[in-house]
């Protein structure tokens, strides 16, 4: 898939494309991007994806992590119910996904941006589609830049007449 | 760490990666990574001398952990981490990056990206292996007796097989007698041999086998432990017979005055008595007293088995007995249920009294069934002159089940085939396809055909008795759409046979959980690989076999039979099984007790330590799922190979190029506890 | 249960204000008896029968449409249609206009011109059967039943058109009228027609096709020896009754079976009289029938000895 | 060290409700000790000392400094920077300095839209006027200056390197005794360390703990507690299981939940991520509307989750858009809700 120039959907994205990073899961989702490679379905290369043996292990502190150094969106996925490889290891992450992307909200992050999906390993196409999707609805929302929110501590009215001190004894 | 040096090797996987990847690009990135201190790119790491480039890097630069850019893990982490146990490093300090799979085989038509992302995966590889730690295997010994739940012909099969190799096996059976489905049916397709003369003496040989000890009118209540190492609780329910003083002569069954509609051996067809030995080749041969039907545990007088029986074998107190067994392997072949066609209102089971199931009419046409093996209608009198069989009844559909029921098409045939040999009657098979994709069942297809039975490709939409059309009255009418003739029918029939799916019992779903194994929502228990693996579960050391975990005809239960035997005498020979250290840990000293974790674990591997305060993991049940790791809320769950802080670093990896000037995340309590 | 009265806005049709007027007036007094309250959607229009959708869809759609839009403006949560056909068209184009986003913008647009506007599924559409079953319950009409209907052997017809496959019901063969019934005291006859055509509009288009359906019908339940057919459509009724005696003369039958509404015997059963409930204007008498109606219950057919060659039957589903 | 050979003591309160302050008083009549061991240099609140007293102090002259309060504005700020210049040992002392605690709470909104509400929009507000705090005013006596306000409230450790953190809101007088001891013996822990237990609230917590099903949450006033059982088992927020412990479990044994106010365990880096992965375990629910309406009954999560850590969590503040060059804090008003599609 020919690279997208993201700043026609939004010129935010001037100069850089979106980056998601993804989790995995060993058994189904790793799997089904596996197949999307091997049957050369082409996505968006937006996606960098880290394995985990189940989307039960995805701590929320990863989701939050990634967005913190510079991810502009998470896509987290499992097993459809049922098919868990640890029966419903998927029942927990949908369970702390459904609490994370509302406190998430709360902290301005839009919940398009964390993203919970099911691809079974057989399902390729699935996994491209998802992909493809979140890429362009990430690409509408425009870069998070978790940074920037960092590093303005702003203050609006600057006093320069306030000496300076250095850091440190 | 800064001793630790990485060993990074980019694979051009022939044209595969270098094609699309710039991997001299991604290696010499990789280069000026922290800790690395080789990196190379190479034709075919998976060879037998990219192997070797391996094993000799980290004998002469006495590398300490391992990245290898190839393809998937999956296809060849094993491959790498021998080589790296070769070199003499622990296969666990390595890791495998995907870009192929995940990279150039997706990223074909733009080499930027592909590369930008392929550094990406290869930096998140580099902070992890960083991250990982040396694990050693647990081994785990294995008990030589083994379980077999069910004593249909799957278990039947499958405790003989392990029985005759000369090993102990414990048969549970739920029901006072094996034999399970088969021991109701008359004739089995595609050869029409007699089900009982196949059938008993297999039951016998599990009945009387030294190596066999049978539990019947049992069921299995608790499992505990792991692979090798099972403790189960089986709860013998009370018989009401002192089975050393019974013969089975009879002469209590034959004075019962209760006389009860048979639901499960003779599917509703037939009647038995309150105590009874559900068919004459019983395995074992003592009957046994059903008390909610007794007259005496309902009225508190009667007592006539107890007045006739020659030996005293009755004891109206005996109770029920909890047994514990030690087993080292356990195989499910609980089979499955028939589909309740009441619940296809529109067919009439159980309103229209000359609409039978599939299996009444196997008890119908069974010579030791209620009607001697004469095919009759409700009233019990009539002999049919026209008999429709309605296939596909609660399977391929999505009200009831989606999936195919696999039998019905060839058992429907049979009835036709039965029904033209006992009545020559006129035979309509109303159909959606016909399946028949075993060894000879086309030509007993083909043979039915010849045999001059209807085939009509159809779904039956309704069973009625309102008749609207001149021979119509007192028939009941089928109407169907015949799609290859493109016309709606109406077939008036004398009786109607409904080809019921098969369903997993109503507590499979329970089932699956006791066992610490998975399911489908239906509840057909889920195989570890549908097509490489399908006898065995997730759970080291549980196996299933036969109808439950998925329709399946005899043949084909009793190949899985004996697949799952030759699983479990595999454990026994080998004695002792190698478990991947994939597992989560608790530091006790840290533990709260807060038991957020109890009760997330599928194994049931994590006990709260009641006089400590603390949760503990059993290493040997856990399965590396990590769902605990995640809950802990006090973090002192660690998920080996997949640690907090490999994954941490990880996403930093990948993120090489957003963290760039980015302050690094401080934390509170930097130090080790035990610093303070 | 005691249902909230003031969130069902009522849409009555016209033919429950011409041909039926029994069916409302009936409704009108038990729903009233179990405490409910409907308030009429003001200047409501047609609901487009059927034939406008196939002539010009979107008018169709719009003018059913304007109905929901007025009353959803009235604040209620839930439409409900005493007559089958109006409940289908407001279902299909609160369904269509949820589903088909073109349609709904075109429908919106056509509403904006009249000052009107629709969000698809801001109201529950329902069949007054529905309500009643599922917001009033059984217990509830249990205890108001004070004369059950002993003895009255009643056929269960639900015609065709509540039973599309968006219903919540089993739509091969639905139970809920026929429980309903049996709570009431009636004795509920099996009648496997139940879902089959009356005949529509055949009657004006072919009187051929429509008498043999409504003849198929008629004998479907006089076999099973129903003293009544209960309806829950004006137009299922009407073809039953009224071309009742046609049918007996084309097809030299004396077919002699009152078609009333559920709610008629439901107000019956309730104390309300005949003549609050409309009992009278129907063509074929119900007088014979309501006779039929004892002060005891019947007697439980006792359990026929169990015929030693006989094979055992299956129990119907609980 | 101080002629007198006592080691000398700085306590500097920044922006804090004071409650540090009292904290240290709690100490009773220990207080007497350390009014005797220590030389106490600087002590706004409670001794006559100004800021030109310590700008003439040496660099490093102050042996320990106790500094509570967040970093909230240049004034702040500024303190910060002066007393770490001038003290060899910076103690983030209590909940503001450590992780920002209530100050913190700010974070989920700017300094524009919290000045509208206090000056402009709150229901209690009298000000036709429409004055608003300046940095500078002028007057006939001339200039006056008031701190200026930053758009985000930080800790301690933000603005300047740390040496210990003393927990809670306020710290316990054990653990300050704890400290204080400590400094006096000269056995002071590596730098870096937080003075308190490690283990979480529920360790000292004596209700009774067994497996955790919530089907529905419960706010204080909706339910009455029984008062031997754990108290999220009977659906109360309570942030005990992720909350350093050596408070003692005072809120649970009057029946509140854990705040959270001793902060994340140790060694977590992320709070409330560990509430989330916590609480999202023990909810019922297969369904994605199951699952919702549960979760319905918690209105507010990231309030519970980061009531006192939202400056020292990773995200460490609600994000901040541009909207013509002013940043703006945008909290998402809509609650998420899963995609019915995930139940298949």
């Amino acid at each position: 898939m020919p690279e997208k120039n993201y700043s026609e959907i939004n010129p935010a994205w001037e100069g850089r494309k979106p980056v998601i990073v993804g989790f995995l899961c060993n058994w189904c989702s790793y799997r089904a991007a596996d197949l999307a490679g091997t049957s050369r379905f082409g996505y968006p290369a937006t996606l960098r994806d880290i394995r985990i043996m189940c989307t039960g292990r995805l701590d929320p502190t990863f989701v939050i992590k990634a967005l913190r150094e510079g991810a502009d969106g998470v896509l987290v996925m499992g097993c459809h119910p049922h098919q868990c490889h640890y029966d419903e290891g998927n029942y927990k992450a949908m369970r702390r996904m459904a609490l994370l992307r509302r406190t998430l909200a709360q902290l301005g992050v839009h919940p398009d941006r964390v993203q919970l999906g099911w691809a079974s390993a057989a399902q390729g196409a699935l996994f491209t589609e998802t992909v493809t999707a979140m890429t362009e609805r990430i690409a509408e929302l425009g870069p998070l830049e978790w940074r920037d929110t960092i590093e303005d501590i702003a203050p609006r009215t600057p006093s320069p007449e306030i000496e300076e001190v250095a850091h440190g004894k | 760490m800064t001793e630790e040096k990485v060993g990074v090797y980019v694979c051009h996987c022939g044209h595969n990666i270098a094609g699309t990847v710039d991997v001299e690009d991604v290696a010499e990135w990789a280069a000026g990574m922290p800790n690395v201190a080789i990196s190379r790119d190479y034709k075919f790491m998976c060879s037998s001398l990219g192997q070797e480039l391996v094993e000799e890097d980290v004998k002469e630069y006495g590398l300490t952990r391992i990245v290898v850019a190839a393809c998937s893990p999956h296809m060849h982490e094993p491959t790498f981490r021998r080589a790296c146990e070769r070199a003499g490093l622990n296969p666990y300090l390595f890791e495998m990056a995907n870009i192929r799979e995940h990279a150039s085989w997706v990223h074909t038509d733009d080499i930027n990206a592909a590369t930008e992302k392929a550094k990406a995966i290869v930096g998140g590889s580099i902070r992890r292996v960083m991250e990982l730690e040396p694990l050693e295997p647990f081994i785990a010994e294995i008990n030589e007796p083994t379980l077999v739940v069910g004593g249909g012909i799957a278990g039947i099969n499958t405790a003989l097989e392990i029985a005759n190799a000369g090993h102990p096996v414990y048969m549970v059976e739920r029901e006072p007698s094996i034999g399970g489905h088969m021991a109701q049916l008359d004739k089995t397709f595609p050869t029409l041999d007699c089900s009982a003369c196949i059938l008993t003496p297999k039951m016998f040989d599990v009945g009387n086998h030294p190596n066999i000890t049978l539990m019947t009118y049992s069921e299995v209540e608790q499992v505990d432990g792991y692979v090798g190492n099972f403790t189960v609780r089986v709860r013998k329910k009370a018989r009401k017979i002192i089975t050393d003083l019974c013969t089975g002569c009879g002469d209590c069954w034959s004075r019962c005055p209760a006389k009860v509609v048979d639901d499960v051996y003779e599917a509703g067809l037939g009647y038995r008595t309150a105590i009874y030995r559900p068919f004459p080749q019983a395995v074992p041969k003592y009957p046994v007293i059903d008390v909610d039907t007794c007259i005496y545990y309902e009225k508190g007088t009667c007592k006539a088995c107890q007045k006739f029986c020659p030996t005293d074998a009755i004891d109206f107190d005996q109770e029920d007995e909890i047994v514990v067994l030690n087993v080292g392997n356990i195989v499910l072949a609980t089979g499955y249920k028939l589909f309740d066609a009441r619940k296809v209102p529109q067919y009439g089971y159980g309103r229209l009294a000359n609409v039978f199931t599939s299996m009444e009419f196997e008890r119908m046409v069974n010579a030791s069934g209620p009607t001697g093996g004469k095919v009759l209608l409700r009233d019990g009198v009539t002999e049919p002159q026209t008999v429709g069989i309605i296939h596909c009844v609660g399977s391929r559909d999505r009200s009831y089940n989606q999936y195919c029921s696999n039998t019905c098409c060839m058992a429907a045939l049979k009835f036709a085939h039965l029904v033209k040999e006992r009545t020559g009657a006129e035979i309509y098979n109303f159909y959606i396809d016909i399946r028949t994709p075993s060894k000879n069942y086309e030509e007993f297809y083909h043979r039915i055909l010849e045999e001059g039975a209807h085939l009509i490709r159809g779904r039956a939409a309704e069973v009625t008795d309102a008749a609207r059309l001149p021979g119509e009255e007192g028939k009941l009418i089928i109407q169907a759409e015949d799609t290859l003739i493109g016309k709606q029918r109406r077939i008036p029939v004398d009786m109607v046979v409904l080809m019921a799916a098969m369903e997993p019992y109503d507590d499979a779903v329970e089932v699956s959980h006791r066992f610490g194994i998975g399911c489908s929502e239906a509840g057909f228990f889920t195989e570890k690989h549908p097509k490489l693996d399908p006898v065995a579960t997730m759970t080291d050391g549980v196996f299933i076999a036969g109808a439950c975990a998925g329709p399946k005809d005899i043949p084909e239960s009793v190949e899985q039979g004996a697949a799952a035997a030759a699983r479990v005498l595999t454990l026994i020979g080998q004695g002792e099984i190698e478990i991947e250290p994939i597992r989560a840990t608790i530091d006790e000293d840290r533990c709260s007790g807060c038991r957020i974790c109890n009760n997330l674990c599928p194994y049931s591997a994590i006990e709260f330590v009641e006089d400590l305060g603390v949760s503990r993991v059993n290493p040997a049940l856990c399965k590396g799922c990590g769902t605990c790791v995640a809950a802990c809320p006090s973090q002192v769950i660690e998920g080996q190979h997949f640690t907090f802080d490999s994954i941490m670093a990880q996403i930093e990896g990948v993120l090489y190029d957003r963290m760039e000037d980015t302050e690094r995340v401080t934390y509170l309590g930097s130090q080790p506890a035990e610093a303070k | 249960m005691s249902p909230a009265n003031d969130h069902y806005a009522y849409y009555p049709g016209c033919s429950i204000r011409s041909t039926s007027k029994a069916y409302e007036q009936s409704t009108m007094k038990v729903v009233e008896s179990l405490g409910m309250t409907f308030q009429e959607v003001e200047d409501w229009n047609c609901c487009g029968a059927t034939e406008y959708f196939s002539i010009n869809s979107l008018p169709a759609y719009s003018l059913v449409a304007r109905n929901l839009s007025l009353a959803a403006e009235q604040g209620a949560s839930d439409l409900v249609a005493p007559c089958s056909a109006c409940f289908l068209n407001l279902h299909k184009t609160d369904k269509y206009m949820g589903k088909y986003k073109d349609l709904n913008e075109d429908v919106n647009q056509a509403l904006a011109a009249g000052n009107l506007g629709y969000e698809p599924g801001s109201l529950q559409i329902r069949h007054l059967l529905d309500v009643i079953v599922e917001d009033i319950g059984f217990d509830t009409i249990a205890e108001k039943t004070e004369k059950p209907l002993w003895g009255l052997r009643v056929a269960p017809y639900y015609g065709c058109l509540i039973v599309r496959p968006d219903s919540k019901y089993n739509p091969e063969y639905p139970t809920h009228l026929d429980e309903l019934l049996r709570v009431l005291g009636a004795t509920v006859v099996d009648f496997p027609l139940k879902t089959h055509c009356c005949g529509g509009h055949m009657t004006q288009i072919s009187d051929e096709t429509a008498y043999e359906l409504i003849r198929r019908l008629l004998h479907n339940a006089d076999e099973y020896q129903a003293d009544a057919i209960a309806t829950i459509c004006p137009m299922c009724q009407m073809n039953l009754d009224v071309f009742q005696p046609q049918v007996n003369r084309m097809f030299k039958t004396d077919f002699d079976i009152p078609i009333l509404y559920f709610t008629q015997l439901m107000g019956l059963a309730f104390g309300i009289s005949e003549k609050e409930l409309g009992f009278g204007s129907e063509v074929v008498s119900a007088n014979a029938a309501l006779k039929k109606i004892a002060d005891e219950a019947p007697e439980k057919a006792k359990k026929a000895r169990r015929d030693k060659k006989a094979l055992p039957m299956p129990e119907s589903l609980p | 060290m101080a002629s007198n050979g006592k080691p000398k003591l700085a306590l500097y309160w920044a922006s804090s409700c004071g409650g540090c302050e009292i904290a240290v008083l709690a100490l009773h009549e220990k207080i007497l000790e350390v009014a005797d061991a220590f030389d106490i240099v600087f002590w706004p609140c409670a001794m006559d000392f100004k800021e030109e007293d310590i700008k003439a102090m040496d660099d490093g002259s102050i042996d320990v400094c106790l500094f509570n309060g967040a970093i909230r504005n240049d004034d702040n700020e500024h303190m910060a920077h002066l007393l770490r210049q001038k003290s060899k040992v910076m103690v983030a002392f209590g909940s503001c300095a450590m992780e920002g605690c209530m100050p913190g709470l700010a974070n989920f909104t700017d300094r524009e839209q919290m000045m509208n509400f206090i000056y402009h929009d709150s229901p209690t507000t009298d000000n036709p006027e429409s004055i608003e705090p300046q940095v500078i005013t002028e007057v006939a006596e001339g200039e006056l200056r008031l701190p200026a306000f930053w758009n985000t409230v930080r800790t301690l450790d933000q603005v300047v390197p740390v040496e210990y953190y003393l927990p809670g809101c306020p710290p316990e007088a054990k653990w300050i005794e704890v400290a204080v001891g400590a400094i006096l013996s000269g056995e002071l822990p590596p730098p870096g360390s937080v003075i308190g237990a490690d283990v979480t609230v529920c360790d000292e917590c004596p209700r009774t703990k067994s497996e955790k099903k919530i089907t529905r949450f419960y706010r204080p006033q909706e339910i009455i507690p029984d008062p031997d059982i754990c108290l999220l088992e009977q659906g109360i927020f309570c942030a005990g299981i992720a909350t350093r412990g050596g408070c003692g479990a005072l809120c649970p044994q009057v029946n509140m939940g854990c705040r959270g106010c001793y902060g994340p365990n140790e060694g977590v880096i992320d709070g409330g991520a560990r509430l989330i992965g916590a609480i999202g375990s023990v909810i019922e629910g297969r369904t994605a509307e199951d699952i919702d309406a549960v979760l319905d009954t918690l209105p507010d999560p990231a309030g519970y989750f980061y009531r006192f850590s939202l400056p020292h969590s990773l995200l460490r503040r609600v994000h901040l858009v541009n909207d013509n060059g002013r940043n703006v804090a945008q909290p998402i008003k809509e609650v998420p809700r899963l995609d019915p599609s995930l139940n298949e």
